[in-house]
């Protein structure tokens, strides 16, 4: 049965330096309160997972908390690249990051295979591509039946997966809606999991189109309003595309990114 | 005719080549624009698929990513992202995957993900793969948009992020793909098409007020060009009516 | 996009001898109607696919429509056995049935595997158990990541899949809830696909834990009142579990079975 | 206590095994009216899972299968088929795997697919395996819940549907089973359970009125007894009063 805790509290029980930490949500209920109490807690080494690393990414990347990220694509939806993830790259800076590149159907299949207690899921990927080349994670596998040649990929299990919902009850089950994503796989891989929400109410009455994550397959809910801010949450609030646009000036400079990450995250 | 933007005339010529009843797994950006514009104009019974898993999506405004609300809110169903490229996408049940592109080379291929120097220690970092190798390899055909310059247009892309016909003609049937891979793309100076034999990208159309010469500058090879050359038809009074409508409530 | 039309022109247009025919539905939603029409069109040398075949699979077998049944579970549910399904197993009557046996885990994934337009499916299933033994479609797969051994079966995707839903707007959108099974699967992995509803309405308006058919993946839409019964279809009517209990006394005995489909079928 | 029937001194004993707060896979029959009755009396909090994708179902009423309306209606959240078996079942998630057998063994391997004759030509044509071999795979124990009689409790079943420990202890692991197999066998005369050397199914309990040699003459093997034979406390008027109810609402 999940803990109802506080953010800080979930964080300073289950993140521990050199995780394989996922932080899921598709421009939806991205869980970006919990990166930052992440770079706040001081959290290094991590291998940071994500189908979409996005400006929370950035920030996790730009203030050291990782030595790996296993990604399908990084950028700053409708604005651009991510430039820490760049400096990062480009010149290993604040440290080295080591990249493992997938497609996003290569990623969903290794969540999914994470999620069914599977090591490797098979799907129609990659083809032709230099992504084969270059990653280790994607190898050829037979169907024995019919000869035919596909793709293999490897389970994703992450010692944490945090994800941000709308709402949970009191005992711990969690609803959310809208675009759900990766979000269940992602949790259900996860050998230990973090809901942040919007709310926690009586009781969840059913929605349309809404996922719900059972108590007794998340470890800890904790209660953060606003918590995927700048992303949106369905219901609550709109994304604010004026922080991902300037997000872009923030990051194109080292500078600029520490004066940020001291007043915004540590201030 | 009003005046109009070379980017407008790009986006009203791609949102032409999607047929009416059809279903297009949308990229962001270029391609979604073009693909609202068609649903607002030719083609009401367009099927918008997104990444994100809303499958006949009808936004009211042009979403600035893959994954905004209303997307969802107007959506036939909405599903799970693993669901959206298993179920929907890999099977081959899509009619058109229409993408973008930072490089396409001469046989459709596509780059999203590093320019310059190697893999590792690349120049340019780009954002990557996301869902574009398998809309390009499942898809029954695929438009690129995109806008022409040498940078973009080059002889052989730095990484196949995306296979389009590999060297040529034939490579796409010997590794399986079942979709028809680029049979279109769609630029600001006009529109070329895989020729039939070789595979090789070649001009097919030139945009009002554009000459061979022209995009001849903005491509990094030696540009074929068809001997049927057509001229794009210019955008009709209502197409671009429509499209500032749309960028301005975005 | 989906035709709307009737029953008996969708099973006359798409069923053909031979085929291989999935009516799915798990306890709710079952076609019946259409199996009826399936027997009384004649259709003959069917391959029969379904996880659970009850009473309306033991009546397609017992009035010969049948010449293979792929299947899991086949009984009358909370009643007892099939007493059609087991003459034509024990006895070739009316005509000698082939089978091919799998469990619910490995007929599921099957459906998966159809849907997802990929040539088998993975699971951690059958082990020690001697359906391995007799099923041919059941094969052991080894990960190129762990080495680790798993099952493969092969993916099923019948030339038509038939199931039941609630509702249908007048584009041929299909909409059902409640206990949703393996439908959605199922019309995903069929070359063609009927789906009789409730009812045609004018808008699918959203309701919790509904799954949405797109008119574009189905072949045929039929409106069939009652066409689930005597299973049930959730918010319209219940589960005629009187008839379930009294299909045992009729299937029992040849003569029964053949006065009943004279009077329920053909009458 | 009033007077019960062995039926319902099995189906306490049954509903007494499930602890408050585990999760339980439950098969349709002895074992869903066993879970039902733990929910409604010392159990609150226990979660039932329901193949039909039922997860959490709280049923006011026992199902009559496993996709009765009720379940949905009831649920903290219902999935499709595939997730129910994939995502739910695989992983061992769920603590208890709860079956009935029409054929037991020795061993605790069950039958539920064909008796006598061979495959191709059995003499009685069973339901076959529905989700039990799965669930007996990867739960993280099975109970099974069975009427005793020498014609369901075998030396060796004629046809293992669910493997439970094979011919001893050992091959579940060498077999790379997650699960611990069949921890629990409640019937209407007593207990057993497997040895925990030899994985042999040992009476272990004895049902109130109930004598060791009746046990035996109910048995297809040399039935072992375990010597810290217990004796089952009998039913109590609380547990036959919800369990009648149940029975009586169905």
């Amino acid at each position: 049965m999940a803990t109802l805790t506080t953010l800080a509290d979930a964080v300073a029980d289950l993140v521990r330096d050199g995780d394989q930490v996922a932080l899921e949500g598709f421009t939806h209920l991205i869980p970006v309160a919990a990166g930052h109490e992440i770079i706040r807690s001081g959290r290094r080494d991590l291998t940071l997972v994500r189908m979409t690393p996005d400006i929370v990414y950035d920030q996790l990347v730009g203030a050291g908390c990782a030595r790996k990220l296993i990604f399908s694509w990084g950028g700053n939806p409708g604005v651009g690249s991510l430039h820490r993830f760049r400096d990062a790259v480009q010149h290993g800076w604040p440290v080295p990051l080591e990249i493992e590149e997938h497609s996003h159907a290569g990623m969903a299949n290794r969540y999914v295979a994470g999620a069914s207690g599977l090591p490797f899921a098979v799907l129609r990927g990659y083809t032709g591509t230099d992504l084969a080349r270059v990653t280790e994670t994607i190898k050829p596998i037979t169907c024995p039946f019919t000869g035919e040649q596909l793709t293999a990929v490897p389970a994703l299990n992450p010692d944490v997966t945090i994800v941000h919902a709308q709402r949970a009850d009191r005992a711990g089950n969690v609803q959310l809606w809208g675009i759900t994503g990766v979000q269940k796989e992602a949790v259900l891989a996860a050998k230990r999991s973090i809901v942040t929400v919007e709310e926690v109410v009586d009781e969840l009455d059913p929605r349309p189109g809404a996922v719900v994550l059972p108590t007794w397959a998340v470890t800890a809910v904790a209660e953060v309003p606003r918590g995927a801010h700048p992303s949106y949450a369905h219901g609550y609030y709109e994304r604010d595309n004026e922080y991902y646009r300037s997000w872009d000036a923030i990051s194109r400079d080292r500078g600029a990114f520490d004066a940020w990450l001291k007043e915004s995250v540590f201030g | 005719m009003s005046t109009c933007t070379a980017d407008e005339t790009m986006t009203v010529a791609a949102s032409r080549a999607l047929r009416d009843g059809t279903s297009c797994f949308v990229g962001i950006g270029l391609p979604s624009t073009a693909a609202n514009l068609a649903r607002r104009t030719h083609a009401p019974d367009l099927v918008l698929i997104y990444e994100s898993g809303t499958l006949g999506a009808k936004p009211d405004r042009l979403p600035l990513s893959i994954g905004d609300g209303v997307l969802a809110e107007t959506a036939d169903a909405v599903v799970g992202v693993p669901e959206v490229f298993n179920y929907w996408l890999q099977p081959g049940r899509v009619d058109v995957g229409f993408l973008g592109a930072a490089q396409l080379d001469r046989f459709g291929n596509i780059n999203t993900t590093v320019i310059g120097g190697d893999y590792h220690h690349p120049e340019v970092r780009l954002p990557g793969a996301g869902g574009a190798p398998e809309i390009a390899a499942s898809c029954r055909e695929v438009f690129v948009v995109v806008r022409q310059s040498t940078r973009a247009f080059v002889d052989r892309v730095d990484f196949v992020t995306s296979f389009g016909h590999g060297r040529g003609r034939g490579e796409r049937e010997a590794l399986g793909l079942p979709g028809a891979g680029p049979t279109l793309v769609i630029t600001d100076l006009g529109v070329l098409r895989p020729d039939p034999e070789t595979g090789e990208l070649t001009l097919t159309e030139l945009h009002p007020g554009v000459e061979v010469d022209d995009v001849r500058a903005a491509t990094g090879w030696e540009l074929r060009v068809s001997p049927d050359l057509d001229r794009t038809p210019e955008p009709t009074q209502q197409e671009l009516t429509v499209l500032r409508a749309l960028e301005e409530a975005r």
